[in-house]
């Protein structure tokens, strides 16, 4: 029951449209007749100037619409010529230049949609090219002018984790000069590598390869290193985030920070009840790491069983990197110790690229045994010996041996989800992070401003967090080094003298943008974050969150004048 | 699915469209009258060949009951 | 809090339909069609649905005028009131009875059309009442 | 017949767990909705059964929402049918009333009411007075499935052509609970035209009552023009539990058709 | 009423004439549908293909202001073929003889040319009315509004006494009343020639009643009817206009003259809710109460008193309109001291036989359809069950006549008017309500393509349309619901107002104006 006193969608009584023809050349010159469609737009309601350019986005093209916009006083120009993804840009500009407001600018493509596809059809061509014209100016009649929306932006970014992801991220975005303030959960930075021997192929020490980043980073005076200190509070967006910091028990600390960096890494799966893990004659690879690292490590007889709780029902993900460590540490095993035993069971051996190809090749030369087992018929692991079925040939074999090592993988860690809520990111079935675009944005989150690297995202390798940290130190450069957060104006918008707050847009939202606001129970937009999807203005059952630019009232008068 | 440029667009559409078709059947507007497909911009021929199948279909269906009934109503 | 349904008869044309007015602290909120109501049956019209709304719109008269000075300016209920039935009284004793006249209301309630064809025949004196029965 | 929910609202009343109980009352010879706020005052209180059971019923949850829109802080109890109760879970969903300050009295329709419903479901969870009756299927979408494509476009058509666009579906819903109607939006349906444009306005309707309406039937029966409206919705109702196995009021949580992505299929 | 809105619902044919029912009497078509839906034949007869039109079985479209030709051809066409029923004529009525005589010259033929209804048309409407068991006549302004409304009228009653549709449940000749309380309006006597429920105020038995029930002394002279207290305003015998919850200045025909008339007025009183037109021309402006805010009851179509309940206080310092009048009538002397309707619904039972046994506690729920004489009386279905109020029936011989004003040279468009489903009477109230104004914001002139295409004139073009009496702007509907050489308009409009142009020339009878028939001219506005 409606008390609003609605206006009806009349056209704005000063319409005064361009309408400009391209012909192409003879793009769409030679497959319609454009001269007659520059006549048919003349005759529409609201135009008040036509013509035809042999290329409208020439300069003498460019020219002309300019010239048209002061002399004829147009305020909606309407070019039909070819795709709006390469020309509207510069035809906006040219209208912006002369005077009239960008957004009132409508495109109308009569070459990818129309001559190309008609090529033998001049006369239906043409009619469908008035008719796409006839549309065109009658969603422009509705444009409404728009101003694009500017935010300002700290250069400062908040990168949380200490693992190498995140230091690498920390140290990057320090030496351009960005200020960075990073978090690390741990009293100590480092991450996993703290627990690693060492590193393949180069060999080094992880200790004193990470502990060179860790110098780096703390010497660099623009970045504040909290050690021990969890991330409490998120509030505001891309620019401009409120962050709450808490170390331990001690006081809140408040910072206000541009972007975000996550990248809090992942853990080792604790095998509990896997193969009679004891964690004394059967123990995990970052196990054997510390018994190497500290020169504990004694067994002769070792047999490795990948895929320990990995690729099960429940986590059917493959970690990617422990096919990798395991030929690393049997490798290292042999180079130690020649006489030992080392036995890796496999279901797949997942090394990929050239190097790590190299590697296994060099670990059988050192006469490390691969053996494939049966996920259907996993490996027993009883009295010393470790029984397993060859498959195919079907012989059952026993391995005798006094050291099992199981290759769990890394899983995301507990706190991820409160994370996730706090920053409003998604995750995928298996608690890891999930990015904008696998293949196209696989550093960004969908939501502007949080970017990810590392393991929080999927299991790496050092040499893959590392990378990843220095590429997302320039996916946040891309942003942060801007004068000003500068976005498109067409983004969302909702009525708040009518939406009644059912979050049907909220929930549909994907990149966050959208709030309840519990005082005035109703959703609000946040036209930074808004990327102008449209799902809001699709799912609102009531037209009060809609889409500038795309109103439904621009939409279907469009439509209508089919 | 799942490729759209605004990370869950289509699988809305998509959802609708189901929706849809079956509305459209029992009121009497066949549902063939609607389709969609997703066709990404390197997909010419998988276009092409949606495009003309679908204006066979609908050739094969004939002129819509609405603009039937609409006619009637003007007349 | 007052939260109240009224059951009454709608406004607008002949058909006679009964609805509750919806009415929440003293101000009508809604119309809700009365499934007892012989002529509608739990049924309205578009105008039906609607007839709270001008009820309450701000453009209701909600004080006397007086026309001073060619201009209408609002004035107490007495001042009105005394200068109405001075001037009725003035131009019927002038020119008679007849010389008024009256237009009674197919919107009045029945009371108050009986009232105002009794004040016109006792009251002034004059079989001068009609009402837009006609149109 | 009222003893039970008398009982129950009396109690609920002295105990000041509710502020009020919006109910239906015999008043001025007329049946209709009424908030009892005094216990001692509950005379008047009956169930909607005015010639034949349930021919009496009321948007009593949209009337809440009014009232609950003023009073957020306040508790109230509401009658309710099983439509009501699906009613009360589908606007919980849509954040349109908080089920913290909403306490149901239920009743459970006789047979003869679920029979004319078609109900799914003619009882609530919880019910004071009633007897539980058998579930019905709809036989009216039945019926008109069954027709052939040309022969439903044409029964549609006949339908809508006598609509005289008072609203009265929308307005009587208790699911319409939006401020701004797309109804109402002319570049969607041309305003002032008798009938309204066809169908749109009635596939308009019907999209928006898709994950959202309880079939509670008032629609059908507050149109002027007989359409039987609650068997299109029945069938817009069918086709999301097909699709998505969601049932508004029966299903938990929120319609497939607001919910990111594609979980709710799964 | 004859008869009531529900029994419409079982007649087997109904006969809807000069009635756009779904948008004026919505709740009325309801009834239509359900007849239909039991598969009565539907017939309709209008000048505009309205919404019920397009339900109809058969539509016809005459023109305008030959309703009594058509009438006329179609009760010859049953005469011709013995489909009239001869008992009831015979026992019931009288006069049939002079009028089948004039029935005799209205063979379809000629009725085709006058009206523009072919013959086939003609036989099918009386085949479809004298054949059905019970036939309903529902009827509204498209007949009464017309220099010969009356005879329009008595031409429904011949048709019904013809076929012995009278008198019996689902039958009747119905009139719908445009009003919600205009029935009331002219029980309660607020008509110049009689007192409350119909007693004729020149009756010395009626003038002694009210003398002695007033205690009062009464003139036994007929008043004056609007027209005339306009015309009297005009000539100066007319000096004090009290106005209640009226808007003569849009509602009554030919506003310029109107507001001439009005000016004139020594005193002009209005008394009204909202600032209209009429008011702004007032000495003195009352703001009374609608009918959310006050007491009382209205009388409706068919004849029922319902309740009005009061939901809320006045707005403002609005009063209610009863309050209002007493309290004048205090100062000019003649005291009133009523506490509320309710005593006053006692005095009107006490003076009025119809309402004789009409009181409050009686009205809860369905109320009472009048005549209701006494307490114990159910109250009245349908009207002259036992037979007519004079006795007899008394068939008129009526002959056709042409409109006062027909078209020309220099306006070759007939033109007439007519409500719309969203807005009532003069829109003071519907155009107040926000969702009524959004659907239909402004008025229209609806125009057949034909024309306009022959006049340049485009869908949405503002034109001017002028009639003898003035000129208006507004904008154009092409349309089919009208056909060629025919044009309506909505007289909601205040900004573009219908009753500029119409004709004030009025039944000599009942003094109803020609609102449905003038003659315009339509061009394309500078």
């Amino acid at each position: 029951m409606n008390e609003k006193r609605k206006e009806k969608t009349e056209q704005p009584d000063d319409l005064r449209i361009g309408v400009f023809i391209c012909d192409c050349g003879s793009n769409i010159a030679g497959h319609l007749d454009c001269s007659a469609v520059t006549e048919y737009a003349a005759s529409l309601p609201g135009v008040v100037f036509a013509k035809e350019n042999l290329y409208t986005c020439s300069e003498a093209g460019i020219t002309e619409i300019q010239k048209a916009i002061s002399e004829h006083e147009l305020n909606r120009v309407v070019v039909a010529s070819c795709s709006p993804r390469t020309h509207q840009p510069l035809f906006q500009s040219s209208c912006a230049e002369a005077g009239m407001n960008p957004y009132l600018f409508e495109m109308v493509n009569i070459r990818d949609q129309c001559s190309w596809v008609h090529m033998q059809e001049h006369a239906e061509a043409t009619e469908k090219a008035k008719e796409l014209v006839r549309m065109g100016v009658a969603k422009a009649a509705f444009l409404e002018p728009q101003k694009d929306i500017e935010a300002s932006l700290l250069s400062r970014v908040l990168v949380i984790g200490g693992g190498v992801a995140g230091l690498s991220a920390a140290e990057a975005l320090a030496d351009m000069a960005l200020e960075v303030i990073l978090v690390e959960k741990e009293p100590k930075a480092g991450g996993l590598l703290n627990q690693i021997n060492q590193l393949v192929p180069e060999g080094v020490k992880a200790a004193e390869y990470v502990e060179r980043i860790i110098e780096s980073v703390n010497s660099k005076s623009n970045v504040t290193v909290h050690l021990g200190t969890e991330v409490k509070a998120i509030a505001g967006y891309i620019g401009n985030y409120e962050i709450t910091l808490q170390r331990g028990e001690g006081e809140a600390i408040q910072e206000k920070v541009g972007c975000i960096v996550v990248a809090t890494g992942a853990v080792p799966l604790e095998p509990a009840g896997l193969y009679g893990y004891d964690g004394e004659r059967v123990i995990t690879q970052m196990q054997l790491e510390e018994q190497l690292l500290n020169g504990q490590f004694k067994a002769q007889r070792v047999v490795m069983i990948q895929c320990a709780g990995a690729r099960v029902p429940g986590r059917e993900y493959c970690s990617r990197i422990c096919c990798m460590i395991a030929v690393k540490n049997a490798a290292l095993i042999k180079d130690q110790d020649p006489e030992a035993q080392v036995h890796i069971l496999y279901r797949d051996i997942q090394m990929y690229g050239t190097e790590k190809e190299r590697m296994l090749w060099d670990a059988r030369g050192k006469g490390v045994r691969f053996d494939v087992y049966d996920p259907e018929k996993p490996p027993e692991v009883k009295d010393g010996q470790v029984l397993f079925e060859q498959p195919i040939v079907g012989t059952k074999r026993q391995i005798p041996c006094d050291l099992v090592v199981l290759s769990t993988p890394l899983v995301a860690r507990e706190g991820a989800s409160a994370l996730s809520q706090l920053l409003r990111i998604p995750m995928d079935q298996n608690g890891f992070f999930l990015e904008a675009h696998a293949k196209l944005r696989p550093l960004d989150f969908a939501t502007d401003g949080v970017f990810l690297c590392g393991s929080a995202r999927y299991p790496a390798t050092v040499a893959e967090a590392r990378s990843q940290g220095l590429g997302v130190a320039s996916r946040v450069a891309t942003v942060l080094f801007k004068d000003k957060l500068v976005t498109s104006a067409l983004v969302a918008e909702i009525d708040p003298e009518t939406c009644v707050g059912c979050l049907g847009c909220l929930d549909m939202c994907p990149y966050g943008a959208i709030e309840f606001v519990p005082e005035k129970g109703i959703c609000e937009v946040n036209t930074i974050l808004c990327k102008g999807c449209g799902c809001c203005a699709a799912t609102c059952p009531s037209q009060s969150a809609t889409l500038k630019g795309f109103k439904p009232k621009q939409l279907l008068s469009q439509i209508r004048a089919i | 699915m799942g490729d759209c440029h605004y990370l869950y667009g289509n699988v809305a559409t998509e959802k609708r469209v189901r929706f849809l078709k079956k509305l459209l059947a029992f009121s009497g507007i066949e549902e063939e009258r609607l389709r969609c497909k997703w066709v990404s911009s390197a997909e010419a021929s998988e276009f092409v060949e949606e495009m003309q199948d679908f204006t066979e279909t609908l050739r094969a269906l004939g002129p819509s009951p609405l603009k039937q009934a609409g006619a009637q109503r003007a007349a | 809090m007052d939260y109240r349904t009224v059951p009454t008869t709608c406004t607008y044309c002949g058909c006679g339909c009964n609805f509750f007015l919806e009415v929440l602290d003293g101000r009508i909120i809604g119309t809700i069609p009365s499934k007892s109501g012989p002529a509608n049956q739990g049924k309205l019209c578009i105008k039906g649905w609607h007839v709270h709304q001008f009820v309450q719109s701000p453009e209701r008269l909600t004080r006397p005028l007086l026309r001073k000075n060619g201009n209408l300016s609002e004035v107490s209920w007495d001042e009105a009131l005394d200068y109405t039935a001075s001037r009725l009284k003035e131009i019927t004793s002038a020119h008679g009875s007849d010389s008024a006249g009256f237009f009674a209301s197919a919107k009045l309630t029945n009371e108050e059309n009986y009232l105002i064809q009794k004040f016109a025949r006792a009251a002034v004196g004059t079989n001068n009442v009609d009402h837009c029965a006609r149109l | 017949m009222t003893q039970n929910v008398k009982k129950k609202v009396k109690e609920l009343l002295e105990s000041g767990k509710i502020k009020g109980f919006l109910g239906l009352c015999q008043k001025n010879g007329h049946i209709g909705p009424h908030l009892f706020c005094d216990p001692d005052d509950l005379e008047s209180m009956v169930l909607g059964d005015e010639e034949r059971p349930g021919d009496s019923r009321y948007p009593l949850n949209k009337l809440l929402i009014h009232i609950a829109r003023s009073y957020p802080d306040e508790t109230f109890g509401v009658l309710v049918r099983g439509c009501d109760e699906r009613g009360l879970k589908t606007l919980y969903t849509w954040n349109q009333l908080n089920p913290d300050k909403v306490i149901p009295v239920g009743v459970a329709c006789p047979q003869e009411l679920a029979d004319a419903c078609e109900c799914l479901r003619p009882y609530p969870e919880e019910f004071v007075e009633g007897e539980r009756a058998e579930e019905r299927s709809s036989a009216s979408v039945t019926k008109i499935s069954g027709l052939d494509v040309k022969d439903r476009f044409t029964s549609w058509m006949k339908e809508f052509a006598r609509c005289i666009k008072c609203y009265g579906c929308r307005d009587i819903c208790p699911m319409c609970f939006c401020n701004e109607c797309s109804l109402e939006a002319e570049e969607l349906i041309h305003t002032g035209e008798l009938p309204p444009e066809i169908p749109i306005f009635h596939l308009v309707r019907a999209v928006h009552m898709a994950g959202r309406c309880i079939d509670c039937g008032l629609c059908n029966e507050v149109c002027p023009a007989d359409i039987p409206l609650r068997t299109l919705y029945k069938k817009v109702a069918d086709i999301i539990d097909e699709e998505f196995n969601y049932r508004p009021g029966y299903s938990e949580g929120k319609s497939p058709l607001n919910i990111l992505g594609s979980a709710a299929e799964e | 009423m004859t008869n009531s809105i529900a029994e419409v619902e079982d007649a087997e044919c109904i006969f809807v004439i000069g009635s756009n029912t779904t948008s004026s009497h919505p709740l009325v078509a309801t009834r239509i549908f359900r007849a239909k839906e039991k598969g009565a034949k539907l017939i309709v007869a209008d000048p505009r293909e309205v919404h019920i039109a397009k339900l109809a079985d058969l539509h016809v479209q005459h023109n305008l202001g030959t309703d009594v030709a058509l009438l006329n051809g179609i009760m010859h066409v049953i005469l011709e073929r013995n489909w009239h029923d001869r008992s009831f004529i015979e026992e019931r009525t009288e006069g049939f003889d002079d009028f089948k005589r004039v029935i005799d010259r209205y063979p379809p033929d000629k009725v085709a040319e006058i009206t523009g209804v072919s013959p086939e048309d003609i036989l099918r409407i009386a085949e479809y009315y004298a054949s059905a068991g019970t036939a309903s006549i529902l009827y509204c302004m498209g007949i009464t509004q017309h220099t010969t409304g009356v005879d329009n009228v008595k031409s429904l009653a011949n048709l019904a006494m013809l076929t012995g549709n009278v008198g019996k449940e689902s039958t009747g000749v119905n009139p719908l009343r445009g009003q919600n309380n205009v029935q009331g309006a002219c029980d309660m006597g607020g008509l110049p020639n009689v007192y409350p429920g119909y007693q004729p105020v020149n009756m010395l038995d009626s003038q002694k009643k009210f003398e002695s029930a007033w205690n009062a002394t009464l003139s036994d002279r007929v008043g004056l009817t609007i027209p005339d207290m306009l015309s009297g305003l005009m000539d100066g015998s007319l000096k004090a206009l009290y106005v209640i919850g009226e808007n003569p200045l849009m509602s009554d025909p030919d506003s310029h003259h109107v507001e001439k008339a009005l000016k004139g007025a020594e005193l002009l009183v209005v008394q009204d809710i909202f600032m209209t037109p009429t008011a702004e021309l007032a000495h003195v402006v009352l703001p009374g109460a609608s009918f959310a805010e006050k007491d009382g009851t209205f009388t409706n179509t068919e004849r029922r008193v319902l309740r009005v309940r009061k939901a809320i206080e006045p707005v403002g310092e609005s009063r209610t309109d009863w309050e209002i009048i007493q309290d004048i009538s205090n100062r000019l002397g003649y005291a009133m001291d009523y506490d509320g309707p309710e005593e006053i619904m006692k005095e009107i039972a006490a003076v009025t036989p119809s309402y004789g046994g009409i009181s409050y506690d009686r009205l809860e729920g369905p109320g009472l359809q009048w005549p209701c004489p006494d307490p114990e009386h159910p109250g009245t279905k349908f009207l002259h069950k036992d037979g007519f109020a004079r006795g007899k029936g008394l068939f008129h011989a009526i002959e056709y006549q042409e409109p006062a004003e027909v078209v020309d040279e220099e306006y070759p468009l007939w033109m007439t008017t007519g409500r719309v489903h969203v807005h009532y009477h003069t829109g003071t109230m519907t155009r107040n309500s926000p969702s009524l104004h959004a659907e239909m914001p402004e008025g229209y002139l609806e125009m057949n393509h034909r024309d306009a295409a022959r006049l340049g004139i485009c869908q949405g073009d503002l034109v001017s349309v002028t009639s003898r009496r003035g000129t208006i702007n507004v904008k154009t509907q092409i349309t089919e619901r009208v056909r060629e050489g025919v044009v309506f308009m909505p007289f909601h409009f205040v900004e573009s107002s219908a009753n500029v142009l119409t004709n004030p020339a009025y039944d000599p009878v009942v003094k109803i104006p020609e609102y449905k028939v003038c003659a315009v001219r339509v061009e394309k506005a500078a």
